[in-house]
């Protein structure tokens, strides 16, 4: 399975033309690129049509519940820190019912890659709007428009101290499966917005309204990736122009260098305790 | 024989539980068996709280209304619960201090505060000092308590100063009051012996059973579950996060177990409520968990510091869909030990969630127990080795087998890929929606119920095995329950105790057989609604049993319960 | 007698559902009755669904097997569904479009690709070219769905496309294939009816109830409800609120039942697993709610677009701690109607969560009713009116009374003051902890469990009162329990339905009543471990009923279930 | 009641010394000022020391379960948009448990004044870290220290759009109790940080420890108020200096002003229905 790279399915049950079929892609590109085995990889996600996406990779895979990848994703990460672990995870997913995982795992830092499909739109439930959706996107369930301001998943990972925060564009696969790659080599927790357009739910943020907005924030002159209030100007930025790349890094311990227990290797592989160790608790107590 | 409650009570700051604590040690390193449970209000500062130990020179189960010596180290304290002293009791007090007037002459004065000052510096040491009375007064010595303050109070400056706190307490004590108590606690050789929570007996049985990682929120009264692990983790290789929120928690844990490492999360109702969702997630995924319900009164946030059992029904009937889980009510510190291994392991054998479910008095009573052999644990799992793993020629997850276990692997245990998701889905994990598989899928888990069943032994048959009249209960009524028996029989009606510890798959043959020649069965909760009663009247032929509750936040107390025992009820 | 079924079949995104239900309201207009179910995979394009539509001259109720007239949209819909074909029974597909050969003489041929685009420009319409072909098949004419077209197809002139669509359809079917099906229906005149799912149904209940905020997440197949709320919110005076999890949902709900509003919020088993907290703080704090909970496949994810009703015994012990709930589990839409309005009724009387146990088969099918009387229902409230709340005294929120019911005011109603909180609490809503308060307030929410266990009076007995099988069941299963019933009644072993739509408090001495005379006890529920069955064991005298389950995610059709019944199944 | 104001409770079970008691007067004083009836004002909050306070207040009250506060407010506002909703949450409530509630809240704009009591600790449950703790702060659950980053209310009010941003300290109640007025004056959702010194279980931040740092911001120089960027980079400031004040300020249309049903007032004062409205929804669906 490593020889070729790692494989991804023919059939799906996305619809044709989805932005989904870019990430898809594009991550095989990066895990190849990195010469990561099937074995080693971990893909965690919860419920939606972005949480689909480890059924059609051979790595292994975890498929919670829905919102709660993040919570799942750092549980095995912590079981076993050997896995590079991924996430792919919708924009209601990760920011409606998982908001909560979202801003904590941001903090904790553990190192894993949180991949967010941003349709701006809940696509397996039918069209509802998202928290990521415009204001004034009319829905069936928003039938005045989106009242509530755009939720951002850049600005927030920002504020909760995220260490790399990115955004990428399913039109340019080669730009996307290069952010995943820095982001699985980033030592922490990184965070990918990905614009996703969903063909069958969202006819305003189509593929060529993404198309017309994107550009590459590292071609801007004076973008400093590790100024946290310059990225979260830039990351504001939200209308004609979009932003994408990374918009910003920094390298800081991650979750799992700072736990003393870890430093012995994966907690999976640990050996079991010694006699004395278990005296000494009951000694203790006595 | 002896057997004397000493009952501390004072505002919360006040330190009851670190001394108290600390008492209720010394008089087992000096030889004897104690009970100690905590009756606290919600606060950080103030109200009215009670520390109460029980002390005797055998076994102690349960607690008992009448006090023989009170420490009162407020006024509420001295309002409140000199009513629960015995004839012949005697209540100390820093009259000065607490401002209290009065000549009750079972009230004894003890200028705590002052001999605080004078040792310490600090007021609040007043509580050590009152320990050093206590021991004076029962002419126990101060060895042990020096020793364990010795030990345990931080600093050698501070230590010094609450070793002489003690002394001073003590030596007042012989000196002006020992005259006015008559019973000598003697401290004796006996065998070594623990004291501890069933909190802290859940942890021991956490680490004797493999457990690696452990994620909960703080909530009264499952935190010192999680205080102890964190405080635990670097010796015994176990990974502890305080999580965002209940959610995190167990999604947190279940990510761990599907790791591969043995993993658990702790709470109280309010917390396992948030978790009811992930629940059904490890029924449908079959990644083993263990959970700690420590059970307070509800609905809701209800008395966060007080007890209850009702959460019985609602963890054997939470989560949508039909899976199979292990409930497990542990009655003491030791059968929390034991059932907290026993639930790793069903967890792990089977692949399903298994509920310890404890209480609040569990949780903040210190029980006296022969130490545990944490090395010595049973350990069962289904869990492949390398080997088997990569002997079988095509790895299905979910394989469909006779018992409904299928082979468990890790990701990157092997060159296998695992795949775990939360639809319904194929033996390898992948979602499916045709009904054959639908069923298949289904009845194999369901199939694993019945091996749970086949291990549900944990049913406990105290008492005369002629007596006429079985007392019903599960969890934590276990001690009060054997004690209220015995009281009973001693007065000529007797009366036997038929406890589960294993609730759920409920034990119905071993409960049909332990009632078997019972013409009254009583069933005892702590509850409002007789949740117990109803699982016997479900599930075995006896239909009509009778019910004494008590849901006032309180455990049963062993004077209480035998009255009401020994009263007959109209039937409800 | 006219029987008919016609099976739609084809993928997501092939628009069965719209077509679907713009075909079983052209029949209803012609004077029929119908029950139309929908059988879909999760995904948004692909897969294989259908869309059933069987219409009688007369009550229908349950769905059958067989199918008269099948039309398939793609390969698979003829791979899978011919085999439910009668004898005599037809399929229509577009052999050019879908690629397919073969001469099976029961499949005819018709372009309606080629005809969609000829009259829409759009390849998609075939759907509603299949629908003239129906009617067309039908001698049924077009009047009806031209009307129902043109209304519903937005833009004028793509509802004038789509009407020509279907009169292309209809023309090619009466000029090349009406001679192959001898099966007319020609409409008639008959009483106005509705054509509704009981998610509609619900969503009349609640607005006739005046219910004034709704919020809820989005979950299969409870969406329905909130899109039906959103979209008539302005004209009848209702909020609705997508919230960002189903916590938030029921929790804004919570805010706006204690604000002085009618609130609801409905999800599915997964998403009432999160608002289970919750639910105990409505018991604590007694404010009414209704919840729905529209039942899928469990655990966790399961199969979200199926049906199943396995959270029973969930929904009932939810929560921890105790308090009192209603649970009502309606049949049809009807049902879900007047269950509604009775759940708020209901909740408001005793301040008390009430739960409307929906599942995906009334979410998605499409039954005919007799217009509901909005105008007409009943309406119980425990709120004070603004001058019964001036008159009191003493205003006091939780005040203590026989009943259990306190009376209820709103912040901002009159000058006294509402203050509601989780914990345990005094009569005023303040936070107490002492023994006394909590068993009296707790006794006195546990009272109105008493006056709630009164009104559990909808359980239908259907059939002949002697028979001497009972059959039992609750929720979606009703239609075809009554079918069922009917034709063991007419192949000679009369049976009889007991049906409760009212299933918490469980209505023990009702159903009792019901079951006397019964030999045969056998309850037909739509989950795996027999739920209701063991409800019927632990609180009636029949202790041992023949369960008759399926779990595979569809529902019970009349055929499969009355082959079932009669079998005499060894009890398990 | 409305003439001396609002009355708070001159017995808490609260530690003598805790910031909270600073709280209680400051909000007296701004409701005071503002001339509110108790009547018209409802105290929400959920659990936690800071959710004592609307026990101490006369007013109407609604404590429910932790982290839901906001939730609870924001239900209860939609019923009756006439009162005045002030919620107090501890930032364990607010930002761990309801940490989701808060992010969304925010977005939502619902006129809300949501009153942080920030003492970096969790006070009921004695003493665990809050996400609010500086790293390093050392727990009975953190031995090691907190890991995770820091959680920043005002940066992540900001991320979410936030409407009105502020910080005010227990140790300047007049202050406090003007950020209190102008936030419920603010047509919106409005976020109040409150630096509130936990005596019993912090020993790290304590009042001193706050008292030595905070500045008040509206006296910088070039700070505009209106600048979310500008706003951001002040909120991320923390150490040495750690400014107070109105962070962020705009107007934007609340919530209820773009629901087209509370444009007839409150719901909970709107009239039944007429019959013709319910017989048109049964037509429809004959
Ligand atoms: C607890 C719970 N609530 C709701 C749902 C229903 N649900 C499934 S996916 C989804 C949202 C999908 O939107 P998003 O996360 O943006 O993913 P997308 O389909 O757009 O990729 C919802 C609401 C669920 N499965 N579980
Ligand atoms: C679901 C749930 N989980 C946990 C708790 C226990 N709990 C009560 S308050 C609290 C945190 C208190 O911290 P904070 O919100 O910062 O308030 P503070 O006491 O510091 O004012 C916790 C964990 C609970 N009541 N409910
Ligand atoms: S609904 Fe949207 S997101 Fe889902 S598969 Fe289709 S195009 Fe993609
Ligand atoms: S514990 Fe801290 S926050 Fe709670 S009352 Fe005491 S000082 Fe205040
Ligand atoms: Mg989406
Ligand atoms: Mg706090």
């Amino acid at each position: 399975m490593s020889g070729d790279g790692i494989g991804i399915a023919s059939h799906t049950s996305w619809c044709p033309g989805c932005g989904n079929f870019g990430i898809l892609r594009a991550e095989k590109a990066a895990l190849d690129g990195l010469g990561l085995k099937a074995r080693d990889v971990l893909l965690v996600s919860g419920i939606g049509q972005a949480a689909k996406t480890p059924h059609y990779v051979a790595a292994n895979g975890l498929c919670g519940l829905h919102g709660r990848a993040l919570a799942n994703a750092t549980g095995a990460k912590l079981a076993n820190h050997a896995l590079t672990v991924l996430v792919h995870t919708g924009d209601g997913d990760c920011l409606a019912e998982g908001g909560n995982h979202f801003l904590h795992a941001v903090r904790r830092n553990v190192d894993l890659t949180c991949i967010i499909h941003m349709n701006q739109v809940y696509g397996l439930t039918q069209g509802q709007a998202a928290p990521t959706s415009d204001p004034g996107f009319v829905t069936r369930t928003q039938p005045h428009g989106v009242i509530s301001a755009r939720a951002n998943a850049l600005t927030l990972a920002l504020a909760a101290s995220g260490t790399f925060v990115a955004r990428g564009f399913t039109g340019n696969e080669e730009h996307l499966s290069g952010l995943i790659r820095k982001a699985i080599e980033h030592r922490g927790f990184s965070v990918i917005e990905v614009l996703q357009p969903c063909v069958s739910m969202n006819h305003v943020n189509t593929f060529a309204w993404y198309k017309e907005r994107v550009y590459d924030v590292t071609a801007a002159p004076g973008t400093d990736p590790a100024d946290r209030s310059a990225a979260f100007a830039k990351a504001l930025e939200w209308g004609d122009r979009i932003p994408i790349g990374v918009l910003y890094r920094e390298e800081r311990p991650c979750f799992e260098d700072l736990v003393p227990v870890l430093r012995g290797g994966p907690l999976v592989r640990q050996p079991a305790l010694q006699p004395e160790v278990l005296e000494a608790l009951v000694d203790e107590l006595c | 024989m002896i057997d004397l409650s000493i009952k501390i009570g004072g505002a919360a700051g006040q330190g009851l539980q670190t001394v108290g604590a600390l008492l209720g040690k010394a008089f087992v390193r000096g030889g004897y068996q104690v009970l100690a449970v905590q009756d606290t209000m919600s606060r950080i500062r103030g109200g009215h709280n009670t520390f109460q130990i029980r002390v005797k020179d055998g076994p102690v189960r349960a607690m008992c209304r009448g006090v023989d010596l009170l420490v009162a180290l407020d006024r509420e304290s001295l309002e409140v619960d000199m009513k629960d002293l015995k004839p012949g009791g005697i209540a100390i007090c820093d009259r000065a201090a607490l401002k209290v007037e009065g000549n009750d002459p079972r009230v004894l004065d003890a200028p705590l505060e002052k001999l605080a000052v004078a040792e310490t510096g600090k007021k609040v040491a007043a509580n050590v000092v009152s320990t050093g009375v206590v021991l004076g007064l029962l002419d126990f010595g101060t060895q042990h308590m020096e020793k364990l303050v010795a030990d345990g109070f931080g600093t050698p400056e501070l230590a010094q100063g609450n070793v002489r706190a003690v002394r001073a307490g003590h030596d007042l004590a012989r000196k002006d009051l020992a005259s006015r108590f008559a019973h000598p606690i003697r401290p004796a050789t006996g065998p070594r012996r623990m004291l501890l929570t069933a909190n802290d007996a859940i942890c021991l049985g956490a680490i004797a059973a493999g457990c690696r990682f452990m994620s909960a929120y703080p909530m009264s009264p499952s935190t010192s579950i999680l205080t102890y692990l964190a405080g635990s983790g670097d010796r015994v290789g176990l990974v502890t996060e305080q999580a965002e929120d209940e959610i995190a928690a167990i999604n947190l844990a279940l990510g761990a177990s599907m790791g591969g490492v043995r993993a658990m999360t702790a709470t109280s109702g309010g917390g396992f409520a948030l978790m009811v969702e992930t629940l059904s997630m490890l029924g449908v995924s079959e990644v083993p968990l263990v959970i700690v319900d420590c059970q307070r009164p509800g609905p809701a946030t209800g008395l966060p510091t007080k007890t209850e059992q009702a959460d019985l029904m609602f963890v054997i009937h939470a989560g949508h869909g039909e899976f199979p889980r292990a409930v497990l009510a542990p009655g003491d510190a030791r059968q929390a030990f034991e059932a907290t291994v026993r639930a790793f392991n069903l967890a792990d054998r089977y692949q399903v969630p298994a509920v310890v479910l404890g209480d609040q008095f569990l949780a903040d009573s210190y029980f006296t127990c022969e130490p545990f052999d944490l090395s010595g644990v049973p350990f069962e799992t289904s869990l492949l080795s390398e080997p088997e793993l990569a002997a079988l020629p095509d790895y299905r997850r979910y394989a469909v087998t006779d018992s409904g276990v299928s082979p468990r692997a890790f990701p990157g245990q092997g060159d296998r890929l695992v795949m775990t998701d939360s639809h319904e889905h194929d033996e390898h994990g992948h979602i499916a929606e045709d009904p054959a598989t639908r069923t298949r899928m289904n009845d194999k888990r369901l199939r694993k119920g019945r091996g749970l069943a086949a291990r549900m032994g944990e049913v406990s048959e105290i008492g005369p095995r002629d007596a006429r009249t079985a007392l019903v209960g599960f969890g934590s009524t276990l001690g009060v329950l054997v004690e209220a028996a015995g009281a009973l029989t001693a007065a000529g009606r007797p009366a036997r105790v038929v406890h589960l510890c294993d609730v759920w798959p409920f034990p119905a043959a071993t409960v049909e057989a332990a009632l078997r020649g019972a013409d009254e069965i009583v069933v005892v909760e702590n509850n409002a609604t007789g949740q117990l009663a109803g699982l016997v009247c479900a599930h075995t032929s006896r239909r009509d049993p009778r019910r004494v509750l008590k849901h006032d936040g309180g455990p049963f107390l062993v004077e209480d319960l035998a009255a009401r025992l020994a009263k007959t009820e109209v039937r409800s």
